[in-house]
């Protein structure tokens, strides 16, 4: 909790600001867009963490994005699937594509970068050539309003991707920092030959984090595909990997692995999406929009380092 | 407002991506904006083109409060959904790119397709007796690129020019020339070529030069990037069909204001087109001498 | 173990070497550095695939596939080179791979989890709480963590890889102590060190390897030091040490108010002699491998003042240190000392290349010949110094990690544990060697665990307590007893001060 | 060399299966095009193997390329500035971006990812801020003609920036293979510490890397300016360094430093663009386009593992 304390600290100071210059930062209406966006947003910045905490990486989350959103939509409004089947579909693509990433990775030792970079290549190939290079759409969900409410819908008045990011992220918390697989995605991510020797099936830890993050890549994608209810797949989804990535390594998980947390991830994911908010309800022009992002981060960045050093500095001396 | 006075109404523009065209609309908007004097316009930009990002913007727009929002639909089929609940809390109409089924009061702006009719004809006039095109836009599927794609089909059919094919670069404009030049050393017997998006144009020029082919491949493109203008004015360009962004920027805002005025038949009809223009070597210096105007040049 | 054989890209590792042991035996194996001990254990724990051979377990043969396998087969190893995962805590490495569970969902137990790891930390008696993480802990705690994982496991048979290199006199005592109390329980125990001590004091058999092939072994009874070593090298080594009558200059080198990180309000001050070889002792953590790296810089706000033949030093980083002849041969060779993937001509030049270079390019043949020097007189095993030093076994990167110090006559030479996972025949060259550096004008300053070589090798020996030097000891009151008395922080009368002032 | 010779064999493969099947492969037209673009992102490729050597990473250039491409119109058609003074303006700027990257990674301790994402989002930001959003322009080169024709005319026949980029090889060669400073980068890249207990200044070596990458980046941006023409600062040079990242790992640069040699770059970089090239002769619908260079680049990839692993048998058996 340490380390997520700094960029925390950020977190709060940023809502700080925004609310006081612009009080609608806090109207309901403002609240539920940005805990919906969250909600998008987490759930597979989630996965790359587990990925990134293995010492991986996935650059193909993008692509998968619009691939899953095409058959999504071809699914649902082309073939007339029953709306769990397509959905398990889309689930289940994503998933079989991590397996091969997993395998790829694990057992023909090619970097997961090059893998994932490939992915992403193949993928929005795929998914432009599927549909034709045409935008597909989800229209108004006729034969699929329950999909469609479960996705964009709300329970308890809060947005479904959010209520689906708080489920998620309890699950993963106590996957990763309460159950054994947890465990051993740590230990893998710091040293392979280490948890080799001590018998952990380090080719399945590595493997099935790549699973896992297909899985949540699918779940991902059906809330977004349902977001934006319309799926050009030459933009789809672009650089959302960078976004998952920013926000797993803002929260504390190291590229080089062994360390992470989901609660770190989540801060990570909510700091991104706040600042866009901010730039936007401060009125800061659109073009600074970006600078003002990369600013905010460095500063953060910068800052927690600090304090760290300064803490550390304090222990030595006493 | 904190200000006193009477209270100034508060209308967005927003746009479809960043692009030197809608530093005309801005420029529309602001015009506007001066001679109304009760309103003040927030001109938004989403970068990256997407949906999403778009639909963020607005959102953000709606929790900032706004009496009326302009914009370019990136996505006139799937974003109706969303365009309604926009419709319902506060005014909207739509520029540059329409989603006709959804909740809009009103739509200002170019017909694509007609616009692709346009680009078609000049077409038939730079090959007379026929030839081969190739086609070069970002992405085809924004629903402008398609819709000019459709005009220029409808228009050619029947004639002897045949398409190859589309390119798409996604953007990425060193791509855009990559596939000038690739296509040229393929297709040596191309003869005409034609740029859907603004940036087409420039680099359609630079791949033709850079493959040392100028004037023996004709070019016809569309909106009126300065690269495009100085060669249509020096005859290495046949023509661009350009649209009119200063009149998207100043319609809009004009007629929104009236329209929460009290005017209603400001935005009458639901569709208000602005004509596009055909520049060739002609009328491209008095042309040039509007723009520099209409920007305060 | 039969006939087993294996080979790596350019050096046939084991060739037919045979091994046998019984049910609650100690077997010490031993065998010059790159003889192929640690290769025939990997094979025997799974981490290697045997080219050739059989493995037989209770008279039935068996194939050892993978590291799970040989777990299964009640086979513990502790590895040459450490093998603890430093971003999770004490418990979750002994119990790594087999950590208990709770509930209908599988959750670790935690609370479970570190009410089984405290007895084996007891039992070893480590002072450290089953929360630290490992990264706070030094290397010899880390591998006293090792260790107690390997204990955990209840095995069969627990072969262990030099476990001693690191740790000091007191751990190695309860290791050995603990070495009997599992044989006597029934336990089998492989035991692989170059402290030959140990061996005779713990061994029931000894099974010496000799480039690759058996060379033979020594039943209880006749085990003895020079058997040990004639079996090694296949010749006498006569005098260990080497005996000093080098002209010395005390007060050459005066380091005052040096600072660890570990006990930054504990100052340190000492003068060493040019042409004297000054020993450092002290107890696990004692604080002396802090000292060496503020002393060369690496630390530096620790570094205090250093002077040399009565001038001052500026030393704000290692590389001042470096231009001033003042050289460190760290203790953690993978991590500090070495850099595992280049090759050995790349690692020996490393600190000198510029001595190579001419028009700005540097002469690999110039660099060949150093190198090729460093491994004839350092006599390191590789295929040449082309071989990429990840490819070396333990005692022979210890020696290149020397050579490439060497190559560039020291003034000051620290070495903090510079015979760690070295033979004796090789000791003996080393021992000859610092004693030639320091007959020839240089400051040898060695830190060392290991009790034997404090003793014969230093011309006095600086004891460390807690970050402080407790007393110095001339070489006529040079005793274990004496030198334990100092470490645990007593005073004693034949103690001298650290320096003049 | 043994690393680069699967990737370089499959370099070969292509260029053969495309010149037989589009004879027009080998006209002069196209070899001085792809020649043209292969000098373009070379250069920077260069850099970016360097500071991938270090174990660093830079996901600036794209965004440092529009921020160049933006001062350097301004500076030649606003400001009339004489064109040496630009052009060094526009190679210092990125140098000094580079050394603040590079001192924040070695004095913050922060991690390059971190940092060079901070720096894509700052630096288009800033480019498109200083641009006002609108696109900026080279026009017909009045005034600098010189700079123009040094920047995209030929020299022996032979496009400028594939010159350019054959000088700057050979420098970087000596530079990475021949000189202390690049067996420093080598040795930093694969274990920082025991380099610094070397007495290598790893703090100046990190931190030049950044700066030498900034340098390339400055001249490959006037290269790219001047190859487009006009910069549009919201997507001039997009996702380049995803590129040049590419081009680097597939000629053996290893994400976790240490690996990695100047022949291995510029293979990777020919590769990708010989790849598109081919994609566009062979009349592969632009849609299938990223696809194709994914899976080529995947199966290449996988046969080079292949090849390495039997010949690593080979010689353990004999
Ligand atoms: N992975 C490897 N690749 C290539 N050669 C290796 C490898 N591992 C060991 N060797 C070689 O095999 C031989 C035996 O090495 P091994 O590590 O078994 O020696 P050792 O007896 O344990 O020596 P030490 O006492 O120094 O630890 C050495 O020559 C070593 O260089
Ligand atoms: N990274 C670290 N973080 C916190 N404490 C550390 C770290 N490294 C070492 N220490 C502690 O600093 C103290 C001094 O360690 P140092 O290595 O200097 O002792 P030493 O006398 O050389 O003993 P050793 O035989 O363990 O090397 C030890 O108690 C150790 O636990
Ligand atoms: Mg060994
Ligand atoms: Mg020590």
């Amino acid at each position: 909790m340490k380390k997520e304390l700094g960029i925390f600290t950020l977190l709060l100071v940023l809502c700080g600001v925004t609310a006081v210059m612009n009080p609608r930062f806090l109207s309901v209406t403002n609240l539920t867009n940005m805990a919906n966006i969250i909600g998008l947003y987490g759930v597979f910045s989630l996965g790359l963490g587990m990925v990134i905490i293995t010492g991986g990486i996935d650059l193909s989350v993008g692509s998968m994005f619009a691939l899953a959103g095409v058959l999504l939509s071809m699914a649902l409004t082309e073939w007339h699937w029953p709306w769990p089947l397509a959905a398990a579909f889309v689930i289940a693509i994503p998933m079989l594509l991590g397996w091969a990433h997993g395998s790829l990775v694990t057992r023909m030792k090619i970097q997961p970068f090059i893998v994932t970079l490939c992915g992403l290549l193949l993928y929005r190939g795929l998914a432009r050539y599927i549909a034709g290079d045409g935008t597909k759409g989800l229209g108004n969900a006729e034969g699929f309003e329950t999909f469609a409410s479960l996705a964009k819908g709300k329970f308890f008045g809060l947005p479904a991707p959010f209520v689906i990011l708080i489920v998620l992220s309890v699950i993963m918390w106590f996957v990763l920092h309460r159950s054994v697989y947890g465990r051993y995605l740590l230990a893998v991510g710091r040293n392979e030959d280490a948890a080799r020797f001590s018998g952990i099936n380090t080719r399945f830890v590595i493997g099935t984090s790549y699973v896992l993050m297909g899985l949540l890549t699918g779940v991902a994608g059906i809330l977004f595909a349902f977001y934006t209810n319309s799926i050009s797949p030459s933009n789809h989804g672009n650089f959302f990997e960078l976004y998952g990535i920013a926000a797993a390594v803002l929260g504390g998980c190291s590229l080089r692995g062994g360390e992470g947390s989901v609660i770190g991830i989540l801060i990570g994911t909510a700091l991104l999406q706040v600042l866009q908010n901010l730039v936007n309800l401060l009125g800061i022009p659109s073009s600074l929009n970006f600078a003002v992002m990369g600013a905010v981060v460095l500063f953060g960045v910068l800052a927690d380092q600090f304090f760290q050093n300064r803490a550390a500095k304090k222990l030595v001396r006493h | 407002g904190p200000g006193g006075g009477p209270k100034k109404l508060k209308l967005a523009f927003v746009v479809n991506n960043a692009s030197d065209f809608w530093k005309h609309a801005r420029a529309g908007t602001e015009a506007a904006a001066k001679e109304l004097g009760n309103v003040e316009v927030d001109f938004r930009i989403p970068s990256s083109g997407q949906a999403a990002e778009q639909r963020q913007v607005i959102d953000d727009l709606l929790a900032k409060g706004v009496d009326g929002i302009a914009v370019s639909v990136i996505d006139r089929t799937n974003q109706i959904e969303f365009l309604n609940k926009v419709a319902g809390q506060t005014l909207l109409i739509t520029h540059d790119s329409d989603a006709s089924e959804s909740k809009r009061v009103c739509y200002i702006g170019t017909d694509n397709t007609a616009a692709g009719v346009e680009a078609g004809k000049l077409i038939k006039e730079v090959l007379p007796s026929g030839g081969k095109i190739m086609i070069f836009v970002g992405t085809l599927d924004a629903a402008n690129a398609s819709e000019r794609f459709a005009g220029i089909k409808k228009e050619l059919a029947g004639s002897k020019v045949e398409i190859i094919d589309v390119r798409t670069d996604e953007t990425d404009r060193a791509r855009a020339q990559k596939n000038v030049e690739d296509t040229l050393v393929k297709y040596s017997d191309v003869a005409c070529l034609v740029g859907l998006w603004s940036y087409n144009g420039p680099a359609i020029l630079n791949g033709v030069k850079s493959s040392g082919k100028a004037g023996a491949v004709k070019i016809v493109c569309f909106d009126e990037e300065d690269q495009t203008l100085a060669g249509v004015a020096d005859g290495s360009i046949y023509g661009t069909v350009v649209q009119q962004p200063y009149e998207f920027g100043k319609q809009a805002i004009t007629k929104m204001a009236k329209y929460l005025g009290g005017d209603k038949s400001a935005l009458a009809g639901g569709q208000q087109i602005v004509p596009t223009l055909n520049i060739k070597k002609d009328n491209v210096a008095e042309f040039k001498a509007r723009l520099d105007k209409q920007l305060g040049k | 173990m039969r006939g087993i054989a294996k080979r790596f890209p350019g050096v046939i590792a084991l060739d037919d070497v045979s091994l046998d042991v019984g049910k609650g035996e100690v077997v010490a194996l031993c065998g010059e550095n790159g003889a192929g001990k640690s290769t025939l254990m990997k094979i025997l724990g799974g981490v290697y695939q045997p080219d050739g051979g059989e493995i037989l377990v209770d008279g039935q043969p068996v194939k050892i596939n993978n590291v799970t396998d040989a777990m299964k087969l009640g086979i513990a190893f502790i590895h040459q080179e450490l093998n603890v995962l430093d971003n999770l805590d004490v418990a979750a490495n002994v119990f790594l791979g087999r950590e208990p569970l709770l509930g209908p969902f599988k959750l670790i137990n935690s609370k479970k989890i570190h009410a089984d790891t405290e007895p084996y930390l007891k039992r070893l008696g480590l002072n450290i709480s089953s929360r630290t993480r490992l990264d706070k802990l030094s290397l010899a705690q880390q591998q006293m963590v090792e260790i107690a994982k390997a204990l955990s496991l209840n095995a069969r048979i627990i072969i262990m890889d030099e476990p001693t290199s690191s740790l000091t006199l007191t751990e190695t005592e309860r290791l050995l102590e603990l070495v009997r109390e599992l044989s006597e329980s029934g336990v089998t125990v492989i035991y692989i060190s170059h402290r030959l001590g140990e061996i005779e004091h713990c061994a029931d058999r000894v099974v010496v390897l000799r480039d690759g092939k058996n060379a033979g072994q020594l039943n209880h009874d006749e085990i003895a030091h020079d058997r040990i070593v004639s079996l090694m090298v296949g010749r006498e080594i006569k005098s260990f040490y080497v005996e000093s009558n080098a002209a010395q200059t005390p007060g050459y080198l005066q380091v005052r108010n040096a600072r660890s990180n570990r006990y930054p309000e504990k100052m340190v001050s000492f003068d060493a002699a040019r042409g004297e070889i000054l020993g450092f002792a002290g107890l696990v953590g004692a604080g002396r491998s802090e000292i060496a790296k503020a002393v060369v810089g690496l630390d530096a706000r620790g570094g205090g003042e250093v002077s040399l033949g009565g001038q001052k030093l500026a030393i704000n980083s290692a590389r001042d240190a470096i231009a001033q002849g003042i050289y460190l041969v760290p203790e953690d060779r993978r991590g500090e000392g070495l850099v595992t993937g280049m090759t050995v001509r790349e690692n020996v030049t490393l600190p000198s290349l510029a001595r190579f270079t001419s028009l700005f390019m540097i002469r690999r043949d110039r660099e060949r010949t150093t190198a090729d020097e460093q491994i004839k007189s350092l006599n390191i095993k590789t295929p040449g110094c082309e071989t990429a030093v990840v490819n070396l076994s333990g005692g022979n990167q210890q020696k290149v990690v020397l050579g490439k110090w060497l190559s560039m006559s020291p003034k000051v030479m620290i070495l903090d544990e510079p015979t760690r996972g070295i033979d004796v025949g090789a000791k003996a060259e080393i021992y000859r060697i610092m004693r030639a550096l320091a007959e020839n004008g240089a400051v040898i300053l060695m830190i060392s665990s290991d009790m034997e070589e404090v003793l014969h090798v230093s011309d006095r020996v600086a004891v460390m307590h807690e970050g402080q030097i407790t007393g110095v000891l001339d070489r006529a009151d040079c005793t274990e007893e004496n030198i334990m008395q100092l470490a645990v922080g007593k005073k004693i009368a034949s103690a001298k001060p650290a320096f003049a002032n």
